[in-house]
């Protein structure tokens, strides 16, 4: 029983931090914004937060599959599934719910795929395939949709409103947990955390590591997907440069969740309370009013808390053993 | 009919040419041996067969295939236990246990199965029970070789190759792997080993090929397999002149350079006392966990004892405590590691530059400016001594073979000129002419005034070496045997916690009578 | 309904108006907010750090608030600041609904992506307006000057000052927000006219002088041709003309939209340009803004979505009238029309279905 | 086991250096194209721009490179620019004598780093995180600092004194020389820290940290000292990076570093340092900081956009990186 709960106890060390962090961010927030605790409140927390935490969903397996695997790009390839959808997609004249799921989910599997044919065939680390793909998609962005704009198609817009809790984008959310908790449990995903921990014992047992990346690759391009929709059913319309800024808050959250860019520590349930947490900390700052500063104070807030947060995970968790 | 045919392979990295039209036949029942010197190209030919590296020219037939990739060669019954042992140290013990046991998209055994199955192999290869789902990183390297070979033999592989793989283990521990040796050679598998051990090689193996150069110079019968033939076949030179040069008596009467007193390498562990003399090369033996390792690095100041304090005696008047490595350092101790690759080498750094680095401190002109020239001349002088083997001194270290890695880091703790040289396992994995060079190094530095503390898992290293070995059973120093009392008899009882029939002295005089 | 209401010289205003701002009648003709007085508003900004912002706001929390605090119509101004990422500023919005706050007003944002937390805060009663800048969401109310035609006018009117010829290089704003897209808009238009002027570079100023200058020092090292004139949204003309400065060319007319540091230049140099305009004066549109929540909020029902002011232009030497002597060219003030000529209470009272002034 | 004499061409193929050859080479034939596309690209004074803009980015990339140099990434490089700068501002406005406040600046920069230096030794693996959440803070309390009390809001505008603009501005000479100071300050700076970081002791510390961290403190190699000298280096670049662009621009600015932050890291990439740890060097940076500079003049001179010139710059990565920096096969690897 110990040993279980010991067991336990290493698995789930790396949570501590987050849930705790989220713990306490939701009681000052039962204070100084109740709202939230209301149905309409949840609702919009929910739309607005919905695709930050499928973007730090989407670069976790990555991080997990080793090789100092950080997906800078994540934030510009849901930018371009987004201005995708309001320029090419409906002008296409493709609308229906189920051509805007497929065509976000098929782009951000081919562009996983070529990230991560890069990585396995050209041999590139993957930190820096990605700062190249980052740069790649920033621009391109902007050559497709020069400025913020269009339309996106009114069912999905519709989403925006945000008053329902049992609400599309919680629908979607549900999903993407449902898909990621089947995908826990295949074989598939042991492979994936075996590689990100020693790719070379992967390798000489006898595994085939350029599919157990692709692999990786292709679950972060599906999420990928469903966040891009998720950010255009948010904004409402296309914007070229509102995903990159959901780049480095997706790896802030994966950090937060406890998951270590060195490798070997974390998953995605960390990056989704890594994500809540960066939602909530948000909230608890607009709740203040600093006036004239405020912009500077929360910039200042954010950083402090990042920090504080990351000196507690050192604390929670076991301190690294003595080197042999 | 053969299970494994190599013919004339060849394989180059880059402009070495490790394998030169090598040949290899092994078959079903035998236990075979792969032997030659550091850099023959034993591991490679491990490498060819195990589908790892693919060879530029020649033939491989294992089982019927020719294997492309690992997966090739371990669909077809293939199960390689590589030189550098390979785990996922972040993942649980039966999570590397069973690493590749799953297909690509199912499972083939439960987690409950895994963890059940691994306590129990673990339990019988260990002989004592091993925690299935601690963290691989925290438990001990001999453990983590065992995980590697359970992992191997776990699917009953037709062919099983292990590489070095006792390097790692003690005597016991090592009789227990020959026994599963011999238990899959009997169950009808094919044992294909490589080891520097030459005892090892005598006592278990049915035939043997030897290479040099990355060329097949012969294949032995189980007649055939002799010291005498392999040492000769191995290397052009004969090396092996076993070296019966006299030793400087030594005088106790000499303060100790080094010593320690009340010593307790644990907190719960019996106190003991230890000393050495300048001129003195003294042997550390014991069973895995013994507490040899943790009293090695205690002495180097790498980490502070549970009790008692690290002295040494400079210039034979003064004695000074050692608080921290830096102390030990400046008092002329030098710790070589048995772990190369954690805490040995720089991977990303020239052989000249690993060898320098451990001399920036001294040979460092007052503008902090790297006297490179100087360093350059040491290393001439060690490579000579040591016979390095390499390219450029520019090559990285990382494309040197394993044996002539780990010299270099010999190599780089002689060329500090230190009083007392604290030595970890450091023939582990090296072949045996340099071992002797090595011997021959450390007499010749004992005698010119220097201190030698060895750590060995091989007792024979001790044979006409040590002036002195101590032996650690429970975390003390169980027993002390003085030079003429060095044999395998006397050391390995005291190992096991006996006192057999020699009389000693535990720990009233543990110095050399 | 809406435009034609309005008086025939306010109406003259929304010519070539940027075709994306929603011009209709407003949903606030007949609307009262949920409580108050006083209110509480919100001040949802996406972005801080240029002086423009800062006189801005320097005007609302020193000038109007003490003002109308006193006047018992509004009980706290509270700021937010989403640092131009969209889904913060929806957020904020949504968390001032929630807060309970009866007004919202958002400054120069993505035209678009606020749409679905407007039409929230609509159907909680609270009215959002959006000053310089518009927002497309016919629930939102926008109060500024015609940018597209202030674009038009000041570009226009620099061609013509450099003989109706010649390379020009375009200094825009964010791209992206509204005013920036707007402004350009209606520059370009104004470079289709004159078949000889041609635009031979565009570069993002982010209306902010350090930046503007750097970009354009950029542009300028790079491109060896001449540069005949320098087409400029305002409130970084002073960084510009920096750039011009350290390039070692000569300076060329550069459009001048209310920075006292430029002024200052034209002040010292007279007859390097002949006017100047004004489109945006910082505390001016504010105040604008603001004036405009308190009549919405005051039931005195806005007719059209959009309340556009004309562009203003102004001659040399009155622009500079206001500056001193010893001026100097770092000065980051600037130069405003004031309220009485830009939002007085006889031109709002055009806009407005039941007006009086807020204040009384 | 054999090895023959190598000759130069495969000898510089396969050494570490090899980076540093393809990137010169890589830099002539962008420059000639330059010439050759684009009218006045060779004259002097775009040249001098080159190197000016050249010269801002090398500076704030030296610190990246040493922690990239140690496996890290200083994500507060943009942020302690953007501090240094409207702080430094700021101190101009109050009178204190103009060194000082370069002094002040340089100090607090160098503190920056130091702080990430102990915050992130202790959340190694985090590092990338940690610095951004200082760079966050300290952008925020600059500019908190520099707001109160007074009408700026994230930039400041005051006198910079002329001898201090120079310094940093394209018509800036060097004892007659028409070359800005500040490239002859990053030139001579360049040339120290390469030798530094390959001939002396400190910098050898670095890579030596960089490959193996326990093999290095068997050696009494600190790694919190080189990690402090690696952050500290990084702090105190970027505050003179910071600076220096005050001399250029005239008027503090919170965000003038915003562009530094990918493009840093970009500059260290195409120069052929390992993110990793453990190899490359400043020298390669040099080159990619020059590469990038020289391609971003051809592009703009050729009329691509911001938007355009980055899809160039991450389609110049890949090949630049794949051809020398390829990891090596897993089966080489074993
Ligand atoms: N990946 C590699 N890259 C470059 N050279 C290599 C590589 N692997 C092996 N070599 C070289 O090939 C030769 C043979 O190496 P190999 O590892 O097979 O020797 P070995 O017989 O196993 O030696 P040891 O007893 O030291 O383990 C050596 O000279 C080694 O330096
Ligand atoms: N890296 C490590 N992290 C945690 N514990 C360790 C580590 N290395 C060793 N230990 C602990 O120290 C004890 C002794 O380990 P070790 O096997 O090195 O002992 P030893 O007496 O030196 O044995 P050997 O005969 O192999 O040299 C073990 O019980 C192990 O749990
Ligand atoms: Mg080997
Ligand atoms: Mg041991």
């Amino acid at each position: 029983m110990t040993q279980i709960l010991h067991h336990l106890r290493g698995q789930f060390s790396h949570l501590i931090v987050p849930a705790g962090l989220v713990a306490v961010l939701l009681l000052i927030c039962a204070f100084r914004s109740p709202q939230l605790f209301s149905a309409v409140g949840a609702a919009g927390a929910i739309l607005v937060s919905a695709p930050l935490i499928l973007a730090a969903m989407a670069i976790t397996p990555i991080a997990m599959a080793g090789r100092g695997g950080v997906d800078l790009s994540i934030g510009p390839a849901i930018g371009f599934i987004n201005v995708t959808i309001v320029t090419w997609l409906t002008s296409w004249g493709f609308e229906s719910p189920v051509a805007v799921f497929v065509f976000a989910i098929v782009v951000g599997c081919i562009w996983q795929i070529l990230l991560a044919s890069m990585i396995v065939f050209v041999r590139v680390s993957p930190i820096i395939v990605s700062l190249a793909g980052f740069m790649i998609l920033s621009g391109v962005n902007l050559v497709i949709l020069p400025r913020p704009g269009g339309l996106a198609p009114d069912w999905l817009s519709d989403w925006g409103y945000g008053t329902e809790l049992f609400s599309p984008v919680l629908f979607v959310l549900i999903a993407a947990f449902v898909l990621w908790f089947l995908f826990q449990r295949t074989a598939m995903f042991q492979h994936i955390r075996l590689m990100g921990a020693d790719e070379k014992t992967a390798y000489t047992v006898g595994i085939n590591i350029n599919v157990v990346r692709f692999a990786a690759h292709l679950s972060a391009g599906v999420l990928t997907g469903l966040a891009a929709v998720c950010l255009t059913g948010l904004i409402g319309s296309g914007d070229p440069s509102q995903g990159n800024t959901l780049t480095l808050q997706a790896i802030t959250a994966l950090v937060l969740g406890g998951t270590s860019l060195a490798g070997g520590r974390g998953g995605v349930v960390g990056s989704i309370l890594g994500a809540i947490a960066m939602y909530l900390i948000f909230v608890v700052l607009s709740s203040f009013d600093f006036g004239a500063i405020s912009g500077f104070m929360t910039q200042m807030s954010y950083g402090l808390i990042l920090v504080l947060s990351l000196l507690l995970t050192l604390v929670a968790t076991r301190p690294k053993p003595a080197a042999v | 009919m053969p299970l494994v045919t190599l013919k004339n392979i060849s394989k180059n990295f880059g402009e070495t040419h490790a394998l030169r039209g090598a040949n290899l036949e092994t078959r079903l029942g035998e236990i075979h041996a792969i032997v030659g010197e550091n850099g023959s190209g034993k591991s490679t030919m491990a490498k060819i067969i195990s589908g790892v590296i693919v060879p530029d020219a020649g033939s491989v037939e294992v089982l019927g295939v020719h294997p492309k990739n690992p997966n090739d060669a371990i669909a077809a019954g293939v199960s390689t236990i590589f030189q550098e042992i390979m785990l996922a140290e972040d993942l649980t013990v039966y999570e590397n246990t069973f690493a590749g046991s799953d297909s690509l998209w199912t499972k083939k055994y439960s987690v409950a199965e895994k963890r059940k199955i691994t306590g129990e192999i673990l339990g019988r290869l260990v002989g004592e029970p091993v925690n299935p789902d601690a963290i691989v990183r925290t438990l001990p390297l001999n453990i983590k070789q065992w995980i590697v070979i359970a992992r191997a033999i776990l699917n009953r592989p037709k062919v099983l190759i292990f590489d070095e793989s006792s390097a790692a283990l003690d005597l016991e521990a090592t009789n227990r792997l020959h026994d599963e040796m011999r238990k899959l050679r009997d169950d009808g598998s094919c044992v294909i080993l490589v080891t520097h051990r030459i005892a090892e090689l005598v006592k278990i193996t049915d035939s043997a090929t030897v290479l040099r150069d990355g060329e097949t110079v012969g294949r032995l019968s189980k007649e055939e397999i002799t010291e005498e033939n392999i040492l000769k076949m191995m290397s052009a030179s004969s090396s092996a002149e076993a070296s019966t040069q006299a030793r400087k008596v030594i005088s106790t009467e000499q303060k100790p350079v080094l010593f320690v007193e009340g010593c307790k390498v644990t907190p719960d562990a019996k106190p003991f006392d230890f000393k050495v003399h300048a001129g003195e090369i003294v042997g550390i033996a014991g069973l895995d966990g013994a507490g040899q390792t943790e009293f090695l690095r205690q002495l180097s100041c790498i980490e502070a004892p549970a009790a008692g304090q690290v002295m040494v005696c400079d210039s034979s008047v003064e004695t000074h405590e050692l608080a921290s490595l830096a102390e030990a350092e400046d008092a002329g101790i030098t710790y070589v590691s048995g772990d190369r690759k954690l805490e040995g080498i720089f991977p990303n750094l020239s052989v000249f530059e690993n060898f320098g680095v451990a001399l920036m401190d001294r040979l460092t002109r007052r503008s902090g400016v790297i006297a490179r020239d100087l360093i350059g001349a040491k290393l001439d002088v060690e490579m000579e001594r040591l016979a390095i083997k390499l390219g450029h001194k520019s090559d990285k270290i990382s494309t040197l073979s394993g044996g002539n890695q780990q010299k270099v880091l010999i190599a780089r703790a002689f060329a500090r000129s230190p009083r007392v040289i604290v030595l970890n396992d450091p023939a582990r994995g090296v072949d045996v002419g340099t071992k002797q060079d090595l011997y021959k190094h450390l007499r010749e530095f004992a005698s010119n005034g220097g201190a030698v503390v060895y750590l060995s898992s091989e007792i024979e290293e001790f044979y006409n070496f040590a002036h002195r070995a101590d032996v650690f059973v429970n975390k003390t120093i169980f027993a002390s045997f003085k030079e003429q009392d060095i044999n395998e008899d006397h050391v390995l009882s005291a190992m096991f916690g006996r006192t057999g029939h020699i009389e000693f002295d535990a720990q009233v005089e543990a110095t050399v009578r | 309904e809406g435009l034609d209401e309005l008086p025939p010289e306010l109406a003259a205003a929304y010519e070539g108006v940027d075709e994306g701002q929603p011009v209709g009648p407003s949903k606030y003709r007949d609307w009262t907010p949920r409580s108050g007085p006083p209110w509480k508003i919100g001040y949802a900004s996406s972005y801080a750090g240029n002086t423009w912002r800062a006189e801005g706001m320097t005007r609302l929390m020193d000038v109007m608030l003490p003002q109308y605090k006193e006047a018992g119509l509004v009980s706290e101004v509270k700021v937010t600041q989403s640092d131009l990422n969209d889904a913060r500023q929806i957020q904020q919005i949504r968390q001032l609904v929630d807060e309970g706050v009866d007004a919202i007003i958002i400054c120069c944002s993505n035209p678009v992506a606020l749409n679905k937390a407007v039409k929230y805060a609509y159907d909680k009663g609270v009215v959002v307006f959006s000053y310089s800048g518009y927002l497309t969401s016919d629930f939102a109310l926008n109060a500024s000057s015609n940018y597209t035609d202030g674009g038009y006018q000041i570009a226009k009117a620099l061609i013509e000052e450099v003989g109706g010829k010649g390379n020009f290089l375009l200094v825009s704003g964010i791209p992206g927000a509204a005013s920036s897209e707007s402004f350009d808009t209606g520059a370009r238009r104004a470079l289709e006219e004159f078949p000889d002027a041609k635009l031979v570079g565009q570069v993002a100023g982010n209306w902010t002088d350090q930046v503007a200058q750097t970009e354009v020092q950029k542009f300028l090292a790079t491109n060896p041709a001449k540069i005949d004139g320098i087409i400029a949204q305002g409130s970084q003309e002073t960084g510009i003309l920096k750039a011009v400065l350290q390039s070692g060319r000569d300076v060329m007319p550069i459009s001048l939209a209310g920075s006292a540091g430029a002024a200052c230049y034209l002040k010292k140099n007279p007859g390097w340009i002949s006017h100047a305009f004004q489109i945006w004066p910082p505390g001016d549109e504010m105040e604008l803004g603001f004036n405009s929540v308190i009549r919405t909020l005051q039931n005195q029902g806005p007719k059209v979505q959009s309340i556009l002011r004309p562009v203003y232009r102004v001659e040399a030497a009155d622009y500079v009238a206001s500056l001193p002597e010893d001026c100097s060219i770092d000065s980051t003030a600037y130069i405003q029309p004031g309220i009485d000529i830009w939002f007085d209470n006889e031109r709002a009272a055009g806009y407005f279905l039941r007006p009086k002034d807020p204040l009384e | 086991m054999d090895m023959q004499r190598q000759n130069p061409l495969t000898a510089i193929m396969s050494s570490d250096h090899k980076g540093i050859f393809l990137g010169g080479a890589l830099l002539v034939i962008l420059f000639s194209a330059g010439a050759f596309l684009v009218e006045g690209f060779a004259s002097s004074n775009n040249i001098r721009s080159i190197l000016l803009l050249a010269a801002f980015l090398g500076l704030a990339a030296l610190g990246q490179t040493m922690v990239a140099l140690v496996g890290g990434l200083d994500l507060s490089i943009p942020f302690v620019i953007g501090a240094s700068n409207i702080l430094l501002a700021y101190l101009f406005g109050t009178g204190i004598p103009a060194v000082f406040c370069i002094l002040i600046i340089a100090v607090m920069g160098l503190g920056i780093g130091l702080l990430n230096a102990v915050l992130s030794y202790r959340l190694q693996g985090q590092a990338l995180i940690v610095t951004l959440g200082v760079g966050f803070a300290v952008v925020g309390a600059a500019q908190i600092f520099t707001t109160l009390g007074s009408q700026y809001s994230g930039t400041v505008f005051s006198e910079v004194p002329k001898w201090f603009a120079t310094i940093a501005s394209i018509n800036g000479k060097t004892l007659g020389l028409p070359i800005p100071p500040v490239v002859i300050i990053w030139a001579l700076i360049s040339g120290l820290v390469v030798f530094a970081t390959n001939r002396m002791r400190r910098g050898r510390e670095i890579y030596a940290i960089g490959g193996n961290r326990t093999a290095a403190a068997r050696l009494r190699i600190s790694e919190f000292r080189v990690w402090l000298l690696t952050y500290g280096v990084s702090g105190l670049m970027a505050s003179i990076t910071g600076m220096l662009l005050l001399g250029f621009s005239g008027g503090g600015f919170a965000g003038v570093g915003d562009p530094y932050l990918f493009t840093t890291v970009a500059a260290v990439v195409v120069g052929g340092t390992s993110l990793l740890g453990g190899s490359g060097g400043y020298g390669a940076t040099v080159i990619g900081v020059l590469v990038l500079q020289v391609l971003t003049s051809l592009l703009v001179g050729l009329g691509l956009n911001y938007a355009a010139q980055q899809t160039v710059f991450g389609l110049l990565i890949l090949p630049m990186v794949a051809i020398y920096a390829r990891t090596p096969h897993i089966r080489m690897q074993i």
